[in-house]
Formats: C-alpha cells, structure tokens, sequence
C-alpha cells in the first residue's frame, strides 16, 4: 500500500516539462515535493497566482500572498499574480495542463464527487467545479477506500456530484488507473497489493489485461 | 472631480437593511476590514453578502454573522467559521454555493454589462438546476447570470483621488471583478495617493468602476494558515 | 446657425463635474476644447484609456500613445490605460456618462443611423453600435440636414441603423432638441434660425411647446 | 521551461494556408510587424484574419493584403485602406464587420473557456440578423460566441521566457484579449528579458497564455495620424 506521500510521488510521475498545474488541496498539494529532475512546471493557485513557490521562510510570511488553501506562500521568479476572475480564465479556458485534486467517489465513467455529504455540514465547491468541469487532464488522488472499507470506485456516485464524465486517472493507496470508457482500467498495482485486493476493493467496473507491473518510487 | 471620503463611516453612508453587498477578498486575504467595522457599528441588518468566503469567528464578515446582520450568503467556499455552521443549520442563515470561477465571473459580468454567458462549471450537478443547458462543440454548458449588488466593497494596496486602484500579491482576488459589478463601488486603500503617482499603465481597477475611496485607519491582516518552513 | 465649435461649445454645457466621457470623431472631439470652468471630466478613449489629454507637443508624440482617431495624445494625471475588452466593459456595464457621436440619421423614436451607406464603401462600425446600446446618455452632434437640404431627424431611419431608441438629445446647427416618447421636442433655436425653419429641416415628428428659446454661448 | 523562439520565421512555424489567424494592434499600434513581415515572406495563403483593422496599404496588414493572401477579414473598421477596397468591391475578399467591442469581448470569450455571452451591442442592427435574442432587465440582447483562432499573433513592450506580458500605454489595445483567444499565441516583444525581472504584481499577460515568445529585430512602429501641438 502507498501512504499519502507515495500517492503524490506516483503522481509526480506524470508530470511534464512546462506543464501548468493546480494542486487541489491535501494529498494533491504534496506532489509539489516531488517533481522528476530536469522537469519545469508552473503550479497556478486559484485565487489568483501562477508560479507559487514553497512556504516562506520563518519570520518572511506576507498576509497578502496566500495560496487557495489560505496559506502563507513565495512567488518564483517568472510569477504572475491576477484576480480571480483571470485565474479561472485560464482553468475554463483549458490553459492549465493538469489539475490533481482529491475525491470522496468517482464512478466508472469519470463522474466525481468531492463537495458535499447529504446531512453532514456542506462548506461549499470552491473551485472544484470549475476545475474539473474544464481541465482536460484531471487526475484524482485518494485512498481507494472509504474508512469503512466501502470502495470509492463506484458504477455511479452516490454522492452529489462535483462534475460529470471528467476523471482521466486515479492514483490511489491501492493502484494506478485509468478511466475508459469501457470502466477503470488496472494500470499499476502497489507493493504488496495482488490485483485480487484491488477487484474486491472496486465496486465499480476494473478492467484487467495482462500482467499489472508494481507502481516504481524512486 | 473627488470620490475621497473621510473614512469608514462616511463611505458606507447609503447602505441600508435588506440590500445586498459583494465584499472582496479570498479567506481573510484583502478584505475590506475597515468597512465591515463601520457596517459592524451601524448595525444595518438583513444584509445579502456576494463574498468567496463568511470570514472566521471573530474577522472579517465572522463580525457581521455573529451581530446577526446578515440574512443571506452568496459563496463558494464558508468551511472556516462555527457561528456560520450554527446559523445554518438553523435555518438562520440563507446560504447559496455557487462555483468560485463563476462567482468571479459573474460579479464581473455586472460590471461588463453582460448579463449572461454560457459556462461549462457545475454542468450535471445541483448547481445546473433549473439553468439552461446548450452544447457547445460537444460539450455541455449552463447559463449562469450576472450578480447584481447595491454596493460593493474592495479593498487596495493603493489608491487615488479618481479611485484608480492597485493591489498588492494576491490580494488582488475578487476585489477588481466585484469592483467593476457594484452600482456603487466603495474602495479602502492602504495609502491613498495624488492622481499622477500610480503609473497609468500598471493600474488594476481604472477609477471609472470606483465611486468612493478612502484611507483605511487600521489594518490588520491576519494570517488565516501561517505556513513556514525554517532556515536551517 | 451655429459653425461645429459653436455646436460642439453648446453641447460642452450638458457636462457635469466627475463625468466620464466618450467623444466620437469630427464635431464631439471639439467638445474637449469647451469644457466650462470649474468643472473637471474625464476623456475616455475606447481603444483603452482614460484621461486622454490634449495633442502631444511637437517632438513628444508617442506611437504607443494614440486616441480612437488614431491620433497621437497625452495621459493626463490621474489616467488609466487598459486593454480594449476592458474598456468596452466600462461602456457596456454604462460606467461612461455621456457618449457624444455625430449621425446620418436620428429617428424620432431615437434610433440612430451613422455607419453604413448602401452602395458606398463600407468602413465599418467601430465601436460606434457598442457605444449606442450602452450608454444611458447619448447626445448626437450633426448638421439638421444633408447637403442636399434633405432633414437629418426622420420618422423612421432610412439608412441601416446603429442602434436602436438610444439617442437622448440632438445638437445640431439650427436646434437643440430632446428626443422623447412623443417625437422631437425643441428646446432651443440657433440665433437667427425660427421655429419655422427648424420645422422646416425637420421629417420628424416635432413637439414645441411655448416660447423657445435662443441658444445661448458665452 | 523555454518558450523562446529565434525569430519571426521559427515563431509562425505552423500556420498554413487557410488558417485563422488573431492579429493584435488597433490601427498601426501594437501590431505584432515581425510576425506579418515573415508572413508576408511566407507566400501562406487563404488566411482569415481576426483583426481590428487591416493596415494600411503599405504597412501592417496591408502587407498582406497587398500579397493577397487574405481570404477574409473579421474587423470592425478597415477605413485606411485602398488596396483594402479594391479588393472588397471586386469581392475578392470577404469581410465580417463586427462592433469593436463584441470584437474584443468574443476573442478573450475563446480564451475563458466562455462559448457564448449575451450583449446589447448590435440588437436592432444588421448585425444581430440571425442571432438568439433575449431580453434582460427589459432590454433586448443578442447572443454572441467566442472567436476561435488557429494562431494568436500579438505584439507587447516586454516579455520573459516563461511567456509573462507588459505592454506599453495604448499599444496594449486587442493585444491581452487575442493573447487569450489563440489555440496558439506567438508574442513578439522590444524586449526579451529574465524571469524574474518583471514584477509579478504588474504582469499584464500572464505566461500561461504564450507559446512561443521573441524578440522582434525591427519595430517602425509607424504613427497613422501624427497631431501635436506647438509649444509657443
């Protein structure tokens, strides 16, 4: 099984020279430490930059930088800062190479739901609609199941739904996978994780052809 | 030509029961806090806020919930404030989500007077309902609206005697969209300077959006996660 | 008869302190040359500024510097510059006060005709019809009949329109006139011009009521 | 990260005959000369051309049109132009004429990612034949949609490798809408500088909308109407 920082490794993976990329919050910002050497990406933030850089050092924090998750950041050299009418510009406009965020279901035909839980309290979309609703390239990082063991790869989400027909890759704690349209195709398997577990751990449709390679960290 | 008033009090003067406000800013990040002061003492009440986020307990729009005076939210994002959380689930508090890109999108509208344009964002999820869907080059879209408010209230870095404006970082947020969508827009800057010093070419909001502008007395500006990493 | 400076001089009174303002070609750009004391405007250019100032001095033009004419200009103090999507957003969203623009036609229900001519060649709009269906405040500058003596304020326009029920008020060189519910009402005469002249050069329906006066320019 | 091309030449790589093209600049301003100068060198034909005006006969897109290799031309004034008209008249050339600010409006639409707007400009007129009208806050508005462009040619003061923007006083015109409409967009700038060196806060362009960027080798920047006035 990967832990949350082997997931955002994997991830990393997947990342090309000169992408433009917005990190959702939790597992997705943690793909931030492992970009492959010699690559070059830019990470947009949301509410209004492009080449977000790390934490500020200690005492070096500015109230008026922040990123979408309200922390305190750096710009890099090469920055841009825009409102936010601009900053979803570029997402609905398909600027934004690859956007990587987080999911409570994704159903078998790339349907996600990651905002709301009917009776608990909701805390509202924020950009996630906008996000996946645009983004070409959208790939979910998540634990592939719920704390209960209940899969979170379904036929169809029960949950309401973030956006519809949008996931094209999931990288969970169990295993690589892409979204078809035929169902979750099996691409990687994690350390110690026979395709056996990830079928019982998949509700929805899990296509399997040949043999499944372990998920490689450097 | 001067939209300079004296402060706070003086800039809200206007703003009654029952009218709705955009109040800029993203978390507690370039928010107008000198005029939720005024709007705290005031005591106007029912007020309908078109704001990215509610504040927190004790700051930023916190200060209006907990005084009772707002009726309705207009969001994208509240997740930061347990006053909120008991006004809702109370049915105290109106609350409508909508997507932050088109929260954006739509104060600015106002101000671009387009009162609609079709939007690929929420399309086959609960904020599609009872919008138009079309298909634009196969792919579906809803026809969301332009917001409308009787005052907005954004905050700058700096600004001038004609309500030009320039903000700092990413302060900047929802301030320049909601300053071009209110019918009157109201802006607090942190130095307010003579027309002539803000360089015409690296100006954010042309002063035509602006109706009113006054230095802010006080700013605080907290930090909502003070994320660091050390220097060793 | 008022001369363009006269007619430009007299529409120069309409202004109000804290104006923003859009000066079409020909007669309205003149109107920049009247603005009475006391009273500070602000000139929009639709390419993208506000606070255009008067012509450069010799030797000072700037070819990055130049008005809707294509004419080389100054920045005032206090002038913003902006790209040409924002600048028809302040028009559309009626941010602008006052637009002034010459005609071919005006008809009596406002609909204004100033950019087509069958048969002749086509320059185009510009950013006259943007102009037209935004802003609440349009007074049109022009001479009350063609050259061949034929009324400039119809019924009914016969050329292809710009825009529809927009037009609010008329200077021309023989009248000031409201365009009203009711049709063209006359509120002043040019010095040496009779209501019966007027009634004359005029197709439209044309409302006097009581004494009209003379138009008066210091 | 490099999106630094040699030159004019290396940068239109790409374009082919009966593509559409976005063409930055408002009369001789802010036009991208380098690019239209390897155009012209490059014999590409049928092009359709969405651009505020075409040039003048001897220069900018005029250049073009003289080596007739304009097929259509989508603007909202082409007044300078005598070539222009010939063409026209003897309709050896297509022309959409379209309001300058719907113009402006539909190129940065394409790069929003917003398919369709609904604006008051143009209802009534010939250009609103054919087109969706709607009524809001009791005015009629017709449906407008995006602008779709193979390549996005567009001119700015200076720029850095990662693509980021600054354009100088009114030269800034079409420049930023059409930056974002291209699928895409060849910045040509006066001055190619470092990342880094151009203040984040006051980009105008950012980056994300820019492939490839140069530094043009030659800028007339030739003045349409040159008035001045005299200093005694």
């Amino acid at each position: 099984m990967l832990n949350r920082n082997e997931i955002a490794q994997r991830i990393a993976q997947e990342l090309r020279d000169g992408w433009y990329v917005n990190l959702g919050i939790g597992i997705p910002t943690l793909v931030a430490n492992y970009i492959p050497e010699g690559i070059s990406v830019v990470f947009q933030s949301e509410n209004g930059i492009l080449g977000m850089g790390p934490f500020p050092y200690e005492g070096e924090e500015d109230a008026d930088l922040i990123n979408a998750g309200k922390q305190t950041i750096t710009a890099m050299p090469g920055a841009s800062i825009f409102d936010s009418a601009t900053s979803f510009a570029m997402i609905r406009g398909k600027h934004i190479q690859l956007t990587v965020l987080g999911a409570m279901e994704v159903s078998e035909t790339g349907d996600i739901a990651n905002w709301k839980i009917p009776g608990k309290l909701v805390k509202g979309m924020g950009g996630a609609m906008d996000l996946v609703a645009s983004a070409d390239n959208i790939i979910v990082a998540m634990n592939h199941t719920d704390k209960r063991g209940n899969s979170k790869l379904l036929k169809n989400c029960t949950l309401p739904l973030t956006g519809v027909r949008c996931v094209k890759k999931i990288v969970t704690n169990m295993a690589v996978l892409d979204v078809t349209p035929n169902g979750f195709k099996l691409l990687e398997r994690a350390p110690g994780v026979s395709v056996e577990d990830i079928q019982k751990a998949t509700a929805g449709k899990l296509i399997i052809e040949g043999e499944i390679p372990e998920i490689t960290i450097n | 030509m001067n939209k300079v008033v004296k402060n706070a009090e003086e800039a809200i003067q206007g703003i009654k029961d029952d009218m709705t406000l955009m109040v800029g800013g993203f978390g507690l990040c370039g928010i107008p806090e000198n005029c939720i002061t005024a709007l705290v003492k005031s005591g106007i009440k029912g007020l309908t806020c078109i704001s990215n986020n509610a504040g927190v307990d004790n700051f930023g729009l916190g200060l209006l919930l907990q005084n009772r005076q707002i009726r309705k939210m207009i969001s994208s994002y509240v997740g930061e404030n347990a006053e909120f959380a008991r006004q809702m689930l109370k049915g105290e508090l109106e609350v409508d989500l909508i997507p932050q890109g088109s929260l954006a999108a739509r104060c600015q509208a106002a101000g671009m007077g387009v009162p609609a344009f079709f939007t690929p964002a929420g399309y086959g999820t609960e904020v599609a309902e009872g919008k138009e869907v079309r298909w634009f080059n196969g792919k579906p879209h809803i026809l969301e609206a332009a917001l409308e408010a009787d005052f907005a209230l954004v905050k700058a870095w700096k600004g001038d005697r004609f309500g030009n404006l320039i903000y700092k970082g990413t302060a900047r947020n929802f301030n320049p969209a909601m300053a071009m969508g209110g019918k009157i827009t109201i802006a607090e800057v942190e130095e307010l300077v003579e027309p002539g010093v803000l360089d015409p070419n690296f100006i954010h909001t042309p002063g035509v959006f602006v109706q009113r502008i006054f230095q802010g007395e006080v700013y605080e500006k907290r930090i909502e996660q003070r994320t660091v990493r050390s220097k060793n």
